[in-house]
């Protein structure tokens, strides 16, 4: 048959602008790896209110959403910033009140993810149980989000999630095609479930390929353009965070960054001069320090960083 | 311009079924060939799925089966059935479903898996495979199969797949797919009554009596009074459909 | 870190040793598709008995097993041998009883394997209600298999599937390692969630690779080492079934075996022909055309049939 | 040759924790080191499994935590959470995992969570990520840390990640994994006792008195009649720390 022959190739700007107030976003990032900084800054321009974040690792892409003031609420297994500091901005907010938490582990997270992949409302689990985490969640706003069962085959207790499916699904990968076909290199952790779990998934891709090379191994496709709205190209669009194959993390900016993080005034700074002060990517990255500076950062095709 | 074949009024009314953008499962055959013909005319916009993990194929050598390498050519995803009957027909965004079957009875009920004899004997075929989960989850079920009275009973041998059981709603039924929408046979397009659920017939494919259809249909069929004619095929289908897509007439000789 | 260093490429003769009688067996072909013919015959010629098939889509493996009477239970989604014929065994043995056949969906067993496959003992799932394929199931052996309930959190009626944990699960794959790390090349059917649920991993492949070939797409493997108990590296394993990739089915096979499948007697004529008279998978191929003959069937690099 | 370093001594003690065979999660730092001299002495047959989905990663340059590309080098196989928490921890299989923490308490509950300041100011750290899965799922739960009074206090101030609950046991909980089985730490290996399920002195690192690992630990220690020393790591031990598994003392400096 044809392929289908649509092209969903948009800018970062173009595709924020349909994202609405309220949204709750699945953020592909883990840690300091293929974070999707540039949506990140878009939302922040264009000043998003009151969004549900979720993500099993939440890394700057959060902080910096957190931090920006736009989120009110959080659904996370855990979150740093690996060896350059935890994700400050986020952990300010938890301790002032100002987003609300549902904190889950990694594994009933993407059990959530995996549920809404699949059209299942809920999902048993062995994890969380017996633990404060499970507790924090049932005495508050989590409490709609989990029961308790015994299996009606084994009597064994189990936890069951409530099916998690975001409005909005965004992923960060090394390879798409105009159509939205994309490639993962290197591990995915919950990107799969996550995306294949939202109603609408918006690509950011580092490099745009024909169809063609999609068909040259259809195994590696992980997310099918039929599932996918849009289709951003942004090469270095995760900076400062790594990607796999295409760039090594940028440890100056991510030192630079915590510096701000940690403090709300020097956050507002960071925010000013590196997202609101700039119009797009490319001139964040030219506050970074520019092609330049980033190319330093492209990776050795045999190592993959 | 050699006669229009029933076999070609039948892709052409399958095509018809599909809309721009639609995501399907679709088996081989004459499904196939009306997903490809729908494609190259309204809907290019369409994406096929095979229950066993191949998206869009677009094969070049025909293949005899599900299970055919030829079937795989030129996907641009394989991955598997939790894939493609989970994550996409489960998941709800399934809009189209074609079924085969060896009976469908008056409430658009599916049976693939046994036949009995006037004794009583059961014979065995396929079973449900992806059939049932086609029929219970899809939007719109739409079956093709001849239109023979030993195929179209009052009520299945064994109920495989289910369309409105007993005359109940989807929703009564616990049912989250839309159910049988159309069926498409070599004489005829039968529908379901929106209220009562049962098959209806919505026109004869051109050349095709009226008595021809009831007598050869084991349920009694709802005739509407305006009863239209199936389209037959436009000219720049059939030419599609001879020249391209199956010039030779696998599936539509 | 090293790589696990361990051998386990054996001989089907000496797996099949160590599979005891009344073994749940889970079957990774699909109708005509890389079926476990070489096991499947080393089977037969050990003449195991009262054995447990599960598979989604039956094909000429299961027929075979159950022709030659080893088998009393199916838990199965259906089976033909696509344009060749039905699976006329395994059909005749419904008809007389001679198998008890629990009869799913494709995805209802493939949900029963991702439930094992994730350690949870039910999953739900929205297929088979409304059908005589569930009142088969609860009015028979099936019914300690499944349940009804309603989801906690949305009121949703569901039925639920127990989690299917196979003792065995027979794979055939065109790649492997000496340690067991194999990749699938083409549709992958319910393959991942089926080895990933079993006990015990039996991996046959068409092509043994040294490791490192596994390092360089390690987005590929598919059942990794520390899954696979034992590796049989036998080309032309799953003739006359086809292999995506390596060779296509043997269309003149096929027909002569639907020939003899048809009948009891011309069937056990076939089992002693090409199983019980021939020691191994080389003379089994001798007798069908010998190298010369299943060559002609090798797949062309671009079309992979 | 130089003295032994008590990093040296804890990677040698979690090596020796290790049986050929098993298939264990990992995290950075000393439990990869542990692990890697694990394999190179009487466990070849070790299975290293990262969360994020690497499988046997052999990296050949340092990496800063587990989202660093550099730890993926040499993986032989890229997958995911859900298979690797999902497919092997939930599944069973995983036998052993390690863990590092803010606090542990006399039961072994770990604490990634948070921590609360005299005035009860709370600041909040990493949270869970797999850290509670592994808790609840693996086989043993092998605990890495320094040995600091605060962070070894009678109760957690959060408990992220369950050990024996309550002096509970884990059938009792409701886990399937068989909890905390070592904490090994910069000045002795702790164990837990198989009735009361409270935290036990096992053997204390060479050079380090009893009462000061006493002072330094913020729950009463049960400590038996004939205390151990933990062995020193073996010159072939020492040598493959030294020369080959962390060459430039990353881990162990």
């Amino acid at each position: 048959m044809d392929l289908v022959k649509v092209d969903k190739v948009k800018t970062a700007a173009e595709v924020v602008r349909t994202i609405p107030d309220g949204s709750h976003i699945a953020l592909g990032g883990f840690a300091i790896a293929r974070n999707v900084i540039t949506v990140v800054h878009e939302l922040i321009r264009q000043q998003k209110k009151a969004l549900t974040l979720s993500q099993c690792v939440m890394g700057m892409d959060t902080d910096l959403l957190v931090g920006a003031g736009l989120v009110s609420r959080l659904m996370v297994g855990g979150g740093s910033l690996d060896r350059f500091g935890l994700v400050y901005c986020v952990n300010r907010a938890r301790e002032t009140g100002q987003v609300i938490s549902l904190d889950y582990s990694s594994l009933s997270l993407c059990f959530g993810y995996l549920a809404g992949a699949l059209g299942i409302s809920f999902i048993p689990i062995k994890s969380l149980l017996a633990s404060e985490v499970l507790d924090r969640l049932e005495a508050g706003p989590g409490a709609e989000h989990v029961r308790r069962m015994q299996c009606p085959f084994t009597g064994e207790d189990y936890l069951l999630l409530k099916a998690i499916t975001p409005d909005v699904s965004l992923v960060h990968v090394q390879v798409a095609d105009r159509e939205g076909n994309c490639r993962i290199d290197g591990p995915r952790w919950e990107n799969e479930e996550q995306a294949k779990a939202a109603h609408r998934v918006i690509v950011i891709t580092e490099e745009l390929v024909p169809t063609e090379q999609i068909q040259r191994s259809p195994e590696r496709t992980v997310i099918p353009a039929h599932r996918v709205e849009a289709v951003i190209h942004q090469p270095f669009g995760a900076h400062p965070t790594a990607v796999f194959g295409c760039y090594d993390y940028d440890a100056d900016h991510l030192k630079l960054y915590v510096e701000h993080a940690r403090h709300p005034a020097r956050m507002r700074e960071y925010l000013e001069t590196y997202v609101m002060n700039t119009r797009n990517h490319e001139e964040y990255l030219g506050k970074t320090g520019g092609l330049k500076h980033v190319n330093k950062l492209k990776a050795k095709p045999v190592f993959g960083y | 311009m050699k006669e229009v074949r029933a076999t070609e009024i039948m892709a052409a009314a399958g095509a018809k079924q599909l809309r721009d953008g639609e995501v399907i499962v679709v088996g081989l055959g004459l499904p196939q060939v009306a997903a490809v013909l729908a494609k190259r005319t309204h809907a290019p916009g369409l994406t096929s799925l095979l229950e066993i993990g191949v998206v869009n194929m677009n094969p070049v050598d025909t293949p005899v089966g599900l299970a055919d390498s030829r079937i795989f050519y030129g996907g641009t995803s394989w991955s598997g059935f939790l894939d493609i009957l989970g994550m996409n027909l489960h998941r709800g965004i399934v809009d189209v479903g074609f079924l085969g079957a060896l009976e469908v009875d008056r409430y658009g009920n599916i049976n693939t898996t046994l036949l009995k004899d006037d004794a009583g004997k059961v014979r065995y075929f396929n079973g449900s495979a992806g059939g049932n989960d086609v029929a219970s989850l899809a939007k719109r079920v739409i079956i093709i199969m001849r239109h023979e009275k030993r195929k179209l009973p009052m009520t299945v041998a064994h109920l495989t797949s289910p369309g409105f059981a007993g005359g109940k709603s989807r929703r009564e039924l616990g049912l989250r797919g839309g159910g049988p929408h159309r069926v498409i046979t070599d004489k005829a397009l039968l529908g379901f009554d929106p209220d009562t659920h049962a098959a209806s017939l919505l026109s004869l494919h051109p050349g095709v009596r009226l008595e021809e259809v009831v007598e050869n249909t084991g349920f009694p069929l709802q005739i509407p009074k305006d009863l239209q004619a199936t389209p037959l095929p436009s000219p720049d289908e059939l030419r599609l459909l001879r020249e391209e897509i199956d010039p030779k007439g696998v599936y539509l000789g």
